[in-house]
């Protein structure tokens, strides 16, 4: 029993930290929220090659794909780093979803590094493509795809909305669920004519509608092995969008804090005041608490355990509240000026709202919590 | 008691219901009101509800209103909302300035700036806060200094979150006219043509990126005696009753609240998947928000049938703007809920035929989230429940 | 439109409070909340004759049958100073829920004053009788029934539990739902040795368990007519239950801010910290809002708007949240001294609590509002 | 991270599983704590834990304990109250005092009093507020001086909410030493024998009309020099380390609220009705209590691993008390809400035959809303978060 990082682990996490506070800087997303996408494309490549120099790309890759095979445990602190920065690119997905899915899908099919999914995943850990999942969603009731195919789809178009990194992405993991066939899962490559970008209120955020065709050559799971990876897939998207919440939250808190250190209103700092005061310990002990329920989480998954999914929904429902709550807070802590554009906070905010909701909300998590709760209680 | 409306009033309500069903532009016709393009298709419509006697009703009618009572104000409200009435961008003359100037103009100054104020000619926005003071409105520094010739004043300093102020033509707020005079004395209130000399608008982005409002800065403007609403250093009082109807009964009327309300069961019957316990849980959300917005419709026609029957407004008034920037936040944030991951997009999902849409209620929500902020943040208006209504000691 | 009292009613409901000062004190209580059932018997006696002189336990009892022939608004204020005063006798079981029903059986049945439920009415109004309800309880799918009967019941034994004013009530009017046979609704005559106490965390509460047997004779409605009379008691509990909680909301409310003003901690009042305030005014708001909630449900019920159980429901889904929220803030307000048995305050939260989960608790009552906002929707 | 516990610690948890098995009263068989006889029958209880080395694992041999780890001890209190162990009438000196002494008693000091405590022969209360110091402990009043000959203290004054006061042998408590000093300055630390000349008792009723606590006056109450923990002077440090103890990660072990979560499931299992909009909001609730008591085992674990490795707590326990506090209110506000119109009930309803009960869970409701206000007020508490984790100024 030891619940806490190694020294490695906290060094990967520091080095991460280091190259972020140079390469994401507030003016880097500014400029890219300003719809200067070009330029926030260019920095997009610059920031994703020294994350790919860490090994951040590749960390849940095989060595053997030339990734650094590293766990969970590892990338949850590079996703609170990244949410703390607020890191605009798909890491989370790349990395985090993708990566791991078509490692695991690679060695079904005892691939090996000459399989195109092993070529793929290569370039993945190299940092010289990015990879993105889109088409799956989570409800209380179970996963639901959001692909549609076109009524007399076998191989006609399907449209996929709401992918994230749809425009930088090379590769996309993609489900869909045909009525009578079941759950399917292809891999997709780029098409930039297939995108079409759909407007965030997250003006960093990255987000597309795929149309794409499925062919026999794209598919890589279907029926219950694919519906196997996506249940897989749901876990890791709750436990790693809880990482990045988790910086989300802790520099929503921390921006509010200095501001409140600041700024004078009768008299004296607002942070004196107690209704200040109280406001900030209430969003700063819910990211206490959130922050060990997502590290056992990580540990549940890489260990693959009984209770994965719902460590993973206790981790998505306790992070999610707590950045709502980071974001409600600091924007009331800020006032009038965090409400506004030239206020940093709304970066951040925005992502926090974003993040909170996708990859199921918290009621939705908990409801998933109750679920498997109640049928151990059965059990007992 | 009586819930019910009188004949005239149903009447009234008739003949609002069918004029506004006949005039308000369709849905998306115009352009935000914060840009400038938005700005003049909605003073057009305030222009073209003046013509028929409908932008402020209220009014007495020789400054362009129908002179009726605050219960015909509430249905018109209703009917506005009913209707889906583009936002008022006369909303801060209208609303704030206008009942004060109804308590302390002279009857030149009221000749003067009520007829235009209600056709959409001249549009005000509010030089309230400052950048050191927000909340604590009493911390003013723009200061107002006697000019050389004695016949008027000299205004220097800079506001802030002027509501309206990129684009509009008149400013009124409080300057120190006393400089020796300590927070709330010394002050004066003073109405401010915005293309007076001196006077600079740096326009400021809002969390939508568009320009809602903006810091005002003063340089040495020259403005006469006759453009001061009340006495010189009577400011605060005169100001403060324009802040009690910010917060209190003008200008929030129930409509937007009900209305929205409405949406939102409309959109859990859309959207709600039925069964399990998630839908169960944004349920009572829902089931919360909307009754709220019910009881802060009943609260109002409380207060209002106090006023009609000639008593004051009371200090339970203190209680409005908590409750009704909180049920906004909860309508629109039960709607988002519902929403979901489709919540984030700015314009509308093409797979999402023929049901409740994300952007009305994202700009909804954004719109709300300002609730809580302005117009005395709602840590300053528990402070003010606390000591008015349950006589706690001052901090 | 005219959303206020008249004045006859805000003089009724002033001399109610007048009354209540002098003859339902926290001495009296204390009695009572020791154990002091024979005094607190003796009390409850006098307190229920001046209630009858002000005509309170008639007011909605048709003049015909010596009643004040009064509607639900004079009623809801009477009620509000109950709360205020911490009443513990059944005023709104018996000339809230109880008597009405009466009125409405008996002019259904074209009685008159020499029927019995007319001879029983008179009493009622007279002060003379005492009558309660039980064996009806509120949920969000609907009505159900507390009785449970024996297996062989149709001229058996039956058993009405958690029935209040149950050992001073004379009368009861009791419903019960026959597996096959549907709704009854019984006028059961007072039998002590029909009741069993049952102890209540509210020690000022009188619950008991009926013991009693159906015959045709107690029958005084069946099948849809019962039905619908139950759904009037509903909306009745409802609305008159939230009366009584907006008082016992704003007595709390006032202890807790005369507390505040009085005890110092670090140099001053606690009153003027602003998390106490804050508390506080969070509080008050929730109140000033339950009011004119609760006065539109007594006027929806008295006109018998097709709303009113929409109403209703609203009043009691506010009112008890208020409740809940005046009582954990006072609680908190109070500290340490707010947990003893001689700070007065638990005999007001203890009531709240009970009230506030009676006759259906807020959720219950908003899954209500809700299933009748959508029926509404549908209709648009 | 390894979050399996090694074979020995598993031996462990069976090694305790077993002994409590066998040994734990049945339910109902003890009174309540807080009466007369109660009180003996806890102690006895604590007698038999200590008769085989169960009452005080963590502590060193020589005291009467096992010498274990802080996992062992976590171990050992999920498996109390997993075989539904009586609440520890002891508590005060096993889990405040207890730890204050080991790191500032004098070796005899510790020899005298430890032992004692671990078999249940001397109940310990706490001297710890009065009337006019709650959450404002600095303001102690009740004052030590010295004895005429020199070699002693006298103390005078008032102690309040002193759980187990009515039956305790022995008082800890600060007591003010140096008049002259300010609020923190001139307190010490003092053990005083409850049945010591001078000291007189009130019980206080609870919510539930049980004596739970009671005040305690001191007049002229003789006391010798080696009743004194640590030095004149340093009482306030010293008491400190125990409120840290209170507040922090000794005496709330996580088990009460993980198994109280278990069985809240089980409520929920047996009352919920399974569909509709109410059973939702239920579920949420539920599941929200469920997932706090998880959070609070996991940061417990995460902070005992800390200390484990030779690292401090840190300020991050400053959260401990808010959280352990609102999820004990949580799961017990959740389980009255399953219980509906029965949850008023003090007796078992004898027509749920079979089902969860309330009795038990309303007096776990009672015991939890006493949890945002002892050991600082959750107010207090939120200033400390605020001031010590997040730097805001103190006001």
């Amino acid at each position: 029993m030891r619940f806490a990082f190694t020294e490695q682990q906290l060094e990967l996490r520091g080095a991460v930290r280091q190259v972020l506070a140079r390469e994401c800087t507030v003016a880097d997303l500014r400029a890219m929220a300003l719809g200067d996408r070009h330029g926030g494309a260019g920095r997009t490549h610059e920031r994703w090659s020294v994350l790919a120099e860490l090994g951040a790309t590749g960390l849940l890759v095989p060595q053997a794909h030339g990734g650094l095979g590293l766990g969970e445990l590892e990338l949850v602190g590079v996703l609170e780093e990244a949410g703390w920065a607020g890191l605009p690119e798909p890491l989370l997905e790349s990395a985090g979803l993708a990566a791991p899915l078509m490692a695991a899908a690679d060695a079904a099919s005892n691939g090996g590094a000459g399989s195109v999914l092993g070529r793929f995943l290569e370039k993945v850990a190299a940092g010289e493509v990015v990879a993105t999942v889109g088409g799956i969603d989570v409800t209380s009731a179970g996963l639901v795809t959001t692909t549609t195919p076109s009524p007399e789809v076998t191989q006609g178009t399907v449209v996929t909305p709401r992918v994230t990194g749809a425009s930088v992405a090379g590769v996309a993991l993609v489900a869909l669920n045909l009525p009578g066939a079941g759950w399917q899962l292809h891999l997709v490559e780029a098409d930039p004519d297939g995108v079409t970008t759909t407007p965030s209120i997250d003006p960093t955020r990255d987000l597309g509608t795929l149309e794409w065709s499925p062919w026999p050559h794209t598919l890589i799971a279907s029926g219950e092995r694919a519906e196997a990876m996506l249940s897989d897939l749901a876990d890791r998207a709750a436990l790693f969008s809880a990482a990045q919440l988790l910086g989300l939250t802790e520099r929503m808190i921390t921006m509010a804090a200095d501001y409140a250190k600041e700024r004078r209103q009768f008299g004296k700092p607002i942070g004196s005041f107690q209704a200040v005061k109280h406001h900030l310990a209430n969003a700063r002990v819910a990211l206490e608490f959130a922050r060990p329920t997502t590290y056992r989480a990580a540990d549940s998954i890489a260990r693959d355990l009984a209770d994965r999914s719902a460590h993973a929904s206790m981790a998505k429902a306790m992070a999610s509240d707590a950045a709502d709550l980071a974001a409600r807070v600091a924007l009331q802590v800020h006032g009038a000026i965090g409400y506004t554009w030239e206020c940093d906070l709304q970066l951040w905010m925005k992502r926090a709202w974003v993040l909170s909701a996708a990859w199921g909300d918290a009621p939705t998590h908990r409801s998933r919590v109750l679920s498997h709760a109640m049928a151990a209680a059965a059990e007992r | 008691m009586d819930l019910t409306f009188p004949p005239a009033q149903e009447a009234f309500r008739t003949e609002a219901r069918a004029w506004l069903e006949a005039h308000v532009p369709a849905p998306g016709t115009l352009a935000s009101l914060d840009t400038a393009e938005g700005f003049e298709q909605h003073r057009a419509w305030e222009r073209t509800m003046f013509e028929d006697r409908w932008s402020v009703v209220s009014w007495p009618a020789q400054y362009g209103g129908r002179d009726v009572g605050i219960f015909e104000w509430l249905i018109f409200e209703e009917e506005y909302y009913r209707a889906g009435g583009p936002r008022r961008v006369s909303q801060n003359g209208v609303f704030l300035l206008a009942p004060t100037m109804f308590e302390h103009a002279t009857p030149a100054q009221k000749a003067r700036y009520l007829p235009p104020m209600a056709a959409g000619d001249e549009i005000w926005c509010q030089g309230w806060s400052e950048p050191d003071a927000g909340s604590d409105l009493a911390g003013i520094r723009s200061r107002a200094t006697p000019n050389a010739s004695g016949d008027g004043w000299v205004l220097d300093g800079q506001k802030t979150w002027c509501s309206r102020g990129a684009f509009a033509e008149w400013c009124f707020g409080i300057f120190r006219t006393d400089p020796g005079a300590e927070r709330h004395r010394g002050l004066t209130y003073f109405l401010v043509p915005m293309d007076a000399p001196g006077v600079t608008v740096r326009p400021i982005s809002q969390l939508d990126g568009e320009t809602g409002f903006a810091e005002v800065f003063f340089e040495g403007v020259e403005v006469a005696d006759d453009q001061i609403l009340g006495s010189v250093g009577e400011g605060w009082t005169v100001a403060m009753s324009t802040a009690g109807s910010e917060r209190g009964l003008s200008l929030r009327s129930p409509a937007r609240y009900s209305e929205a309300a409405g949406r939102l069961i409309d959109l859990y019957a859309a959207r709600a998947d039925g069964d399990g316990p998630q839908a169960g849980r944004i349920a009572d959300d829902v089931a919360r928000a909307y009754i709220d917005a019910e009881a802060y419709k009943l609260h109002t026609y409380w207060t209002a049938s106090k006023v009609a029957d000639g008593h004051s407004v009371g200090p339970e008034a203190s209680c409005n703007k908590i409750f009704w920037s909180e049920t906004d936040l909860a309508i629109h944030t039960a709607a988002l809920q519902l929403l979901g991951p489709e919540a984030e997009l700015l314009d509308p999902d093409p797979s999402g035929e023929g049901q409740a849409q994300p952007g009305p209620w994202l700009d909804g929500y954004l719109f709300a989230l300002a609730g809580p902020i302005y117009a005395g943040t709602n840590e300053i208006q528990r402070n003010v429940v606390a000591e008015r209504l349950l006589g706690l000691p001052r901090g």
